[in-house]
């Protein structure tokens, strides 16, 4: 039997489950003091699901106390520690400057329901990462998109309206093929959970099970906006005010990656040979597409956004590298890890910069090294993990990968890797260099709270000193 | 583009239709049988009724989470708000208004027995959410019920009542052991608790799913 | 042929149309129905193909309810916003926004 | 943890933690700034001074840390390394004290000496670097902390200048880095060791280790800026002196070369790679950079380009040490290291002081400038005299041992390049010697910004380190086969290298 | 005691040059500075003959010390040095750049001092540089447009001769091994090294084609160090083929062949350009060019045939003392001609060591002629035999120069006498008589019958000088400099071509 | 019979999606949608799962249906009877 009362894994849904309706409940605009310390919390009940995993290795959690298949199981191993981690430590520090940033007058509107909406998101995010049923893997899904898209309405703008309502439809219809997918494996199996599936799949298993992977797998790479699903993503998290386009960018696209990597290691993993060069052309595809865009865009946020796109390619490279001893694995998850504290503290600094400078386009940045220039390292500093470069976390993600591609004598993804990280710099730089021109006269700068400044800062400097105990990261994968 | 979008939207849904059934047509039998799994432990999930024992036992885990999803859209709606008064009601038929006026306790009886029977029969929570609000809805059109703009708090308190009730159970029973692990004896119980928390939240979020938007931009 | 494998080829029927809808369908109105009719197929196939030997299995119909539930939630949400950006713009689609970027 | 292995990292956060204070300190605090700069320099010189009389006793130093499964973070502070160490850490404490004084009363001067720190922790730390994973994770670093150095003036030029160089250094880091992994999956971890290890590998690895030296030294061979990786070097003149001082003499260049010497001869072994044939094209592109630099040079009337492309040159004498085969060549090549290192600095302080006080940035504005400014002058000349190669200069002896090194090695045609060279080094400085001593002087400067009080010609600030080092330029020439030269330390470092 | 006065010959011309830069000790260092060379000279003269010095830790191990060579050496380089110091305290005197020349000055005195006593190579190469470039300041110190040229000319070579030198000597180190000039003694480095030594240093020495910068530099210096450059400086270059040169153990035919032709041609060529001049000093530094080919023949018979070097040695040097005390009483002499004008005493103190550059019996060029002449008859088929004719022939063409320059002296006007100019001169001129002597017991004595064949070629020399004056013979002019002229025309064409080839790299550079 | 039933069923099921989806008229749609609801809940009835057709009945048909209703008034009210279909 289970432990007693304190499995922290149950209690990481619980309560950012109780906080956002709690936050509810108190109100428009209210519930940052809530979250603060809750997430705080869940940090701590993450690190100790963590240690105790490094300790006793996976743990199960049958809800209700019936276990699979008649049940649902929660399971906790290696993988979803360090998601949780993630997500719980990215949630806590943008939940800092989420509060900072809407107490400004001028943005006070967008907080209406942010706290609630990004309970439940967060909620949402750990059931994914916990579940171990293919249903309730959809049910987190959908929880996860309507937050997500709700996030995203939140700053109430046309663009921000028009952005959510594509991200909605095609959440709803990624769901949908999900769903359909599930249905097939329900059908052909007698059942969701995936640990009573394992066993059942074999390499020649029936046609459904092959549709199911497929419609599902597709499914999921258009949650995380894998090339050529990528195009409701930039306006989504460009658009959305900067605490949400972190929180999406950093972390939602994670889940459905996540859960690809699940399925892919666990019951697809007869099947995931085949479509795996599928999968890592896509990614390269990304890779190259989204840079390009980003190198090309005028604004931003957007300009962050593109590199998401480009950053999720490289998730998806590890796919026809799987088989290459854990590297490409552990590649992986440290990407999405980099990927996820980077990307947060780019958006996290893009709305200071936005916000001192009054404008979004990257004309507009000249001499905000000088006004800003903490923000501005932090920028360079997370700029340092998304181009790969040393010592970040980035750059181990890049090690792993590189690694993986010539352990297993596959030379293009090399090429595409290294071209990637070169375009990296190519859009980060564009930002720094412009924020290294003299200001022109006629500019006026507006006085940002110091809190955002740290906040961001503090993130990209995670994302960077994460590169030297990327060991403990590994060990924590197994 | 358009075209070509469109030919090849056709096309692949051809094939996948075709694929699918085929892959149905020559399924063989599952592997593992649930129905059976769930006759067995029916007699300690604390209902009689098969479905409402699995929606509230043993996968009572995606119950909670979908009324999160529930909630979850209501409050996205209300984000897209922004305090607008509601449209005056238009003016309706008196004949619909008094038939309203009577219906509604029809409704809420309904309600409860649909609650009540979920125990053991087709029933249960949602559908008595569902009918309580169709009967909002109903009000509404009738012009009895204005629509609604940002909650007030007991109105938040009605919406979030049920799902609190499921959570603090949850909690509770996480505390002495797993996750909404019921004790067979409190079983029953709990769950009529629960249903009558959600059949009440449910009924103001459905309710509200529809009266936040009509009053949205009429 | 058992009643639950008509049943879901039908939903094959019902969640390829409704999937081509929703792709191709630019009214946002008819994008919400595609849908719904997408979901639905993907509902009767869980259902009816876990009964293709025509046993009740409760546990896809505990399934399919949570998902009717989740699907009213998301069309109403999807409805909310375009009724908000229709609000805004007076637009009905948003294929021209695509373009936009 | 010992203090074996505490004194390495204590020489990298010697600079490091300054760097991150000032980072913080508001602009007006140039009291405090300056004392931690100076503070950091010097507790890194002590650093540096106890390593150096621990290494000459046999100690090791080294400190370990796993960052992946079978890749570990390693920093020994070897004799080759200290080579590098010492260098960037004296020179470090003059150009801090130039570049206080240089940038009196200009903007953002918090962000310059931060950068300014992390480029010489970078620096430090790619020279103690124990593997190739960690002189990469270093060589990057240095990289990205001398961006904002390069850009730091904000204008247009400064920004096209610096985006070459990051087009340049970032695209040669990219192809290191392939380099490294490849050879981490055929090796395991590769640490840098007396006489290389790759020879382990064994017959059938041969092809893919030339590729992969390949990949390794065009990846260094961009900082090292050899010819046609080079572009990048005079573009970043737009730096402000004491930035390209630094850059030129020590940091970025340097890195480069230590590279190959580290590749060349703790990787691949230098007995392995001359038996792969590895060694022969590396010379002949460290010739042809040699005089294609000097060649280029003689066209460039901005004087800072000159330099620049003299650096290109120059630099190019360490791979070429590297390259010839046998220990005087490689003392030639590592004595190099330290001697160019010191004259190109004393040539950039001394350009920035023209900069800075009279306004002239042109060779063809320098006529009579010697008048005006005897001691900077003085400097210059000295240390242009050790570019050429002229004894007793730095140079002359460095030159020296390259030449007794390519006949060694027979490879006597390397002699008739260093005569070229030499040629065109003087045709290239001369007439800007000719012009700062022999010229009547302009009836006014195109700038003139510090006037002379008396023998004071400029800012004591911007005095004195060209001094020192021209001094130095003269001293470590005159005094080569004493026991605390470079040029024995090279001796001791050649002798580690090929005793088998 | 030998290291303190080794230190000292060395640092004193130092010290004093850093005394000259502050304001402060200027005016002390310009009292003391004609007597720089003073330890030298006391080295020179009262060393012991092992006095060596040893600093390892210097350069790349320095030797510093004297050697028979090097003590003959030292001493006349020190005493021109002397004696140009003391004439260019007065020949300067109201020089508006005077701290300057000084301060190049010395530093090339103790360059030139220093090559003497080198006993290894780099503290040669070390010193010999030193000493080639700062003469660049005396040769541009009168900031003339021809001083200039002459400077530009000057630099070019001698970082070409420096260059191809640490070439050859690179090579020779490694052929021997060492760095010590002892190590040399037994190496016989390949060809190609013997041959870049010989011409790195054939530039200071003014081997023809080397020597283009030579007429053009000695004359535009200030006259004190015409002397010196033309006198000891050009020694340097000799004393450098003496030492590094593998001469007495190793036979290089083709290149001392190579060498004894440069000789002869230089003999010729340097009188019959030396005539064709209208300047006194260019004829000087033409006639230097001539002289220096006896000295180079030496050399070149020592490459030649290793047997004859233990005779040609003290010949060699004899020479180079006898042509250093003439040639800078000779370049003093012309300072005070200029000042003065053609007056009698001066036309006297001239011709003195004209005659002993002529080699007229008595004079010290007699002796070191006969000196030579009878080493130099040893060699081989043709040399022998050719040389016994053409040096006869070579002293014809000094009398022939000699008489020349006397005659342009002789129209110079008359001008009002200087005397702290023309004491200096006259000493020197006169010890420059009687101090070759001194060294002939080194050498075979000549034999007295010889008088005649010494005194033949003079009067022959005589007899064509009247002979011309007399036809009123128009000597056609060739600029200084010769072979400089077409070559800077070319230079000029490629410069207009470079107008062509910018576009070009600019193109690159884009 | 029953198999009758089911194929005629699923005939109307499918013709009635397909007529929400393609009627040119949005309000027909929106109709043809709520039939197809109602439908939905008769299929679920036929499948033995009387707890989904009771919520089809008022989830999907019912709210699902008004909502669309008052969702159509809402975009209509603003265009006119214009259509936008394309």
């Amino acid at each position: 039997m289970t432990e007693a009362w304190p499995d922290p894994a149950a209690w990481l849904i619980l309560l950012p489950l109780a906080w956002a309706t709690l936050a509810f409940l108190a109100g428009p605009g209210r519930g940052g003091r809530l979250a603060i310390p809750a997430l705080a919390a869940q940090c701590a009940l993450a690190l100790w699901l963590a240690v105790s995993l490094a300790e006793s290795g996976a743990r199960l959690h049958p809800v209700g106390g019936w276990g699979a298949p008649l049940g649902i199981d929660l399971l906790a191993d290696g993988l979803s520690a360090v998601m949780l981690l993630l997500t719980q430590a990215v949630a806590l520090a943008l939940a800092v400057y989420a509060q900072a940033y809407f107490a400004d007058a001028h943005h006070r509107h967008e907080a209406t329901w942010f706290w609630p909406l990004t309970g439940f998101l967060i909620a949402a995010m750990n059931a994914l990462f916990l579940s171990a049923d293919l249903f309730n893997l959809y049910v987190t899904l959908e929880l996860l998109g309507l937050a997500a898209v709700g996030l995203v309405a939140v700053g109430g703008g046309t663009a921000q309206i028009a952005a959510a309502l594509r991200y909605l439809l095609v959440s709803l219809i990624a769901s949908g093929a999900y769903l359909m997918g599930v249905a097939l494996i329900y059908g052909t199996y007698g059942t969701a959970a995936i640990a009573s599936l394992a066993p059942l799949i074999d390499p020649t298993p029936p046609l459904a099970t092959w549709l199911a992977a497929g419609l599902m797998v597709v499914g999921l790479m258009a949650k995380t906006a894998l090339f050529p699903f990528h195009f409701w993503l930039p306006p989504a998290h460009g658009g959305a005010p900067a605490p949400v386009s972190a929180l999406l960018s950093a972390l939602v696209v994670k889940a459905s990656f996540y859960l690809v990597l699940r399925l892919a290691l666990g019951p697809f993993a007869p099947l995931a040979e085949m479509a795996a060069w599928l999968a890592g052309g896509l990614g390269a595809a990304a890779i190259l597409w989204g840079s390009w865009q980003a190198l090309r865009t005028r604004h931003i946020k957007r300009l962050v956004a593109w590199s998401t796109v480009a950053q999720l390619g490289y998730l998806f490279l590890i796919f026809p590298l799987l088989a290459a001893d854990g590297l490409a694995m552990q590649a992986g998850v440290m990407q999405a890890v980099a990927h996820g504290l980077a990307k947060a503290a780019l958006f996290a600094a893009a709305g200071v910069l936005m916000r001192a400078t009054g404008r979004d386009t990257l004309d507009g940045l000249a001499g905000v090294a000088g006004r800003v220039p903490l923000t501005l390292f932090a920028f360079g500093l997370a700029g340092v993990t998304i181009m790969g470069l040393p010592p970040s976390a980035g750059f181990l993600a890049k090690w792993l990968l590189i690694d993986a591609a010539l352990a297993s004598g596959q030379w293009g993804w090399v090429v595409v890797i290294i071209a990637g990280g070169l375009l990296a710099a190519g859009y980060i730089f564009r930002v720094l260099r412009r924020a290294f021109l003299v200001a022109p006269e006629d500019s006026r700068f507006h006085p940002v709270p110091r809190r955002l400044e740290w906040t961001a800062f503090a993130l990209a400097v995670a994302s960077v000193l994460l590169g030297l105990r990327g060991a403990e990261l590994v060990a924590l994968l197994g | 583009m358009n075209g070509l979008l469109r030919s090849a939207v056709v096309i692949v849904g051809l094939s996948l239709a075709a694929a699918m059934v085929i892959a149905l047509l020559q399924l063989p039998s599952a592997a593992v049988h649930l129905p059976a799994l769930v006759a067995e432990n029916l007699a300690q999930s604390g209902v009689e009724h098969p479905v409402t024992a699995v929606l509230l036992n043993f996968r009572g885990w995606d119950t909670l989470l979908e009324v999160a999803v529930l909630l979850l859209a209501l409050l996205t709606l209300l984000t897209l708000g922004g305090g607008k008064a509601p449209a005056p009601a238009a003016a309706v038929d008196p004949l619909l208004q008094g038939l309203a006026r009577r219906m509604l306790p029809l409704i809420v009886l309904t309600a409860g027995y649909l609650l009540w029977a979920g125990a053991h029969r087709p029933g249960g929570a949602f559908q008595a959410g569902a009918v309580l609000a169709a009967g909002a809805v109903f009000l509404q059109l009738a012009g009895l019920l204005p629509a609604w703009t940002a909650p007030r708090r007991w109105l938040r308190l009605g919406l979030v009542l049920g799902f609190l009730v499921f959570l603090a159970v949850a909690a509770a029973l996480l505390g002495q052991g797993a996750l909404l692990r019921y004790p067979p004896a409190l079983a029953g119980g709990l769950i009529l608790l629960i249903e009558a928390g959600l059949t009440l939240s449910l009924g103001l979020i459905l309710a509200g799913l529809f009266l936040f938007l009509t009053g949205r931009d009429a | 042929m058992s009643t639950g494998l008509l049943y879901a080829l039908a939903g094959v029927l019902l969640f390829v149309l409704g999937a081509a809808g929703a792709v191709l369908l630019a009214h946002l109105m008819r994008k919400v129905l595609a849908f719904n009719v997408m979901g639905s197929g993907a509902f009767l196939v869980l259902v009816g193909l876990a009964q293709r030997e025509d046993v009740i299995d409760p546990v896809p119909q505990a399934m399919v309810l949570t998902g009717i539930v989740v699907a009213v939630a998301a069309t109403a949400l999807a409805l909310g916003l375009a009724r908000a950006f229709h609000a805004r713009t007076g637009r009905t689609g948003l294929t021209e926004e695509a373009r936009r970027d | 943890m010992t203090v074996n292995e505490v004194l390495p990292l204590a020489v990298i956060a010697s600079s490091l933690l300054p760097g991150l204070i000032i980072f913080a300190l508001p602009e007006r605090r140039i009291g405090l700034r300056s004392a931690l700069n100076l503070l950091g320099a010097v507790s890194k010189l002590v650093f540096v001074g106890l390593l150096l009389a621990g290494v000459a006793a046999g100690e090791e130093y080294g400190f370990r840390h796993t960052v992946l499964p079978g890749v570990e973070l390693v920093f020994k502070a070897d004799a080759l390394a200290l080579l590098f160490v010492t260098l960037s850490t004296v020179l470090w404490l003059f150009t801090t004290v130039y570049a206080i004084g240089y940038l009196e009363g200009s903007p953002h001067r918090s962000r310059f000496f931060g950068f300014f720190s992390l480029c010489v922790t970078a620096t430090v730390g790619l020279a103690m670097a124990g593997n190739l994973f960690t002189f990469f994770v270093f060589y990057e670093l240095l990289t990205l902390s001398t961006f904002p150095l390069v850009v730091h003036r904000g204008t247009p030029q400064a920004m096209r200048g610096g985006m070459v160089y990051l087009a340049y250094t970032l695209a040669g880091g990219a192809l290191l880095l392939t380099g490294i992994v490849w050879l981490h999956g055929l090796m395991g971890q590769v640490d840098f060791v007396h006489g290389g290890s790759v020879a382990a590998l064994g017959p059938q690895a041969t092809a893919q280790l030339k590729v992969v030296f390949l990949l390794l030294i065009a990846g260094v061979g961009v900082k090292a800026a050899i010819v046609p990786l080079h572009g990048w070097l005079p573009q970043a003149m737009v730096a402000p002196a004491p930035v390209s001082a630094l850059l030129h003499a020590v940091a970025v260049v340097k890195a480069g070369a230590f590279g190959i010497v580290r590749i060349v001869y703790e990787v691949y072994g230098v007995e392995y790679a001359q038996s792969l044939g590895l060694l022969l094209p590396l010379a002949i592109a460290a010739a042809i950079t040699i005089v294609w630099g000097s060649v280029r040079a003689l066209f460039q009337d901005d004087l800072k380009k000159r330099l620049a492309y003299s650096t290109v040159s120059q630099v190019s004498y360490i791979a070429l040490g590297v390259a010839l085969f046998g220990p005087v060549g490689t003392i030639g090549g590592l004595a190099h290291l330290v001697h160019q290192g010191i004259m190109k600095i004393t040539l950039f302080f001394a350009a920035g002081n023209y900069a800075e006080t009279l306004g002239v940035h042109k060779v063809s504005e320098l006529d009579g400038a010697g008048r005006r400014m005897p001691l900077t002058s003085a400097a210059f000349s000295i240390a242009a005299f050790g570019m050429i190669g002229v004894a007793p200069t730095a140079g002359y002896v460095s030159k020296w041992y390259l030449g007794e090194g390519a006949l060694a090695a027979g490879m006597d045609w390397v002699v008739a390049v260093l005569w070229t060279s030499s040629l065109l080094n003087a045709a290239y400085f001369l007439p800007i010697l000719y012009r700062l001593w022999f010229r009547p002087r302009p009836a006014a400067w195109p700038h003139e910004h510090i006037p002379a009080r008396g023998w004071r010609e400029t800012g004591w600030l911007l005095l004195a380190p060209p001094l020192i080092t021209a001094a130095a330029v003269l001293i470590t020439g005159l005094f080569a086969e004493t026991s605390w030269s470079p040029l024995a330390w090279a001796k001791l470092i050649a002798a580690r290298e090929y005793l088998q | 005691m030998n290291a303190a006065s080794l230190t000292a010959s060395l640092l004193l011309p130092l010290a004093l040059l850093l005394a000259l830069l502050p304001p402060a000790t200027r005016r002390i260092a310009l009292v003391l500075a004609p007597l720089a060379p003073l330890p030298a000279l006391w080295t020179a003269s009262l060393a012991s003959a092992d006095a060596v010095l040893d600093l390892p830790w210097l350069l790349l191990g320095s030797r510093l010390g004297l050697d028979d060579t090097g003590r003959l050496f030292l001493l006349f380089t020190a005493l021109t040095w002397l004696a140009a110091g003391l004439y260019a305290r007065a020949y300067l005197a109201r020089d508006a750049r005077r701290t300057a020349f000084w301060a190049f000055f010395l530093a090339t005195q103790a360059g030139n001092l220093g090559v003497c006593l080198a006993l290894d190579l780099a503290s040669f190469y070390t010193l010999y540089a030193l000493m080639t470039f700062a003469a660049y300041g005396l040769v541009v110190h009168t900031r003339s447009a021809e001083a200039w040229r002459a400077g530009r000319i000057y630099l070019v070579m001698a970082v070409l001769g420096e260059l191809t030198l640490v070439a050859g000597l690179m090579m020779t180190a490694h052929a021997a091994g060492g760095l010590m000039i002892a190590d040399l003694q037994a190496a016989s480095p390949p060809p190609v090294a013997v041959a870049l030594v010989a011409a790195g240093l054939g530039v200071k020495v003014g081997l023809p084609l080397l020597h283009l910068w030579l007429p053009l530099a000695h004359p535009v210096a200030p006259v004190p160090a015409s002397a010196v450059l033309s006198g000891v400086m050009l020694k340097a270059g000799l004393l450098g083929w003496l030492r590094l040169l593998p001469l007495g153990h190793a036979v290089y035919p083709e290149i001392g062949a190579t060498l004894l032709l440069l000789g002869l041609i230089a003999m010729f060529y340097g009188v019959a350009v030396g005539l064709a001049q209208r300047d006194l000093k260019v004829v000087l530094a033409y006639s230097s060019v001539s002289q220096m080919g006896f000295m180079t023949l030496g050399v070149g018979a020592g490459l030649s045939a290793p047997g004859l070097w233990p005779v040609l040695l003290p010949a060699v040097g004899l020479y180079a003392l006898h042509h250093a005390l003439a040639k800078s009483a000779l370049f003093l002499g012309a300072g005070v001609a200029l000042k003065v004008g053609g007056r009698a005493w001066v036309l006297a103190g001239l011709a003195l060591p004209a005659l002993a550059l002529a080699g007229a019996p008595l004079t010290g060029g007699w002796l070191a002629k006969a000196a030579l002449k009878g080493g130099l008859a040893g060699l081989p088929a043709p040399w022998g035999g050719l040389l016994g004719i053409l040096l006869p022939l070579a002293a014809v063409g000094t009398t022939l120069l000699m008489t020349r320059l006397l005659w342009l002296v002789h129209r110079l006007p008359a001008k009002e006498p200087v005397a702290s100019l023309a004491l200096p001169w006259l000493a020197w001129t006169l010890l420059g008589l009687v101090l070759p002597w001194g060294y002939a017991q080194r050498v075979t004595f000549p034999e007295w019958a010889g008088l005649a064949a010494a005194t033949w070629p003079v009067l022959l020399g005589l007899l064509f000088a009247w002979l011309a004056w007399r036809g009123r013979l128009q000597v056609p002019v060739i600029p200084p400099g010769d072979l400089v002229v077409p070559l800077e025309h070319l230079l000029k064409i490629l410069k207009r071509r470079q107008r062509d080839i910018l576009p070009i790299e600019q193109r690159l550079r884009s | 019979m029953n198999l009758a039933f089911d194929l005629l069923l699923i005939l109307a099921l499918s013709w009635s999606a397909w007529r929400s989806l393609a009627t040119p008229d949005l309000t027909r749609a929106v109709v043809m949608f709520i039939v197809f609801g109602l439908l939905m809940a008769l299929a679920w009835a036929r499948l033995g799962a009387p707890d989904i057709a009771l919520a089809e009945a008022a989830i999907g048909a019912g709210l699902t249906g008004a909502l669309l209703l008052d969702a159509l008034g809402a975009l209509q009210a603003r265009r006119g009877e214009k259509k936008e279909d394309a």
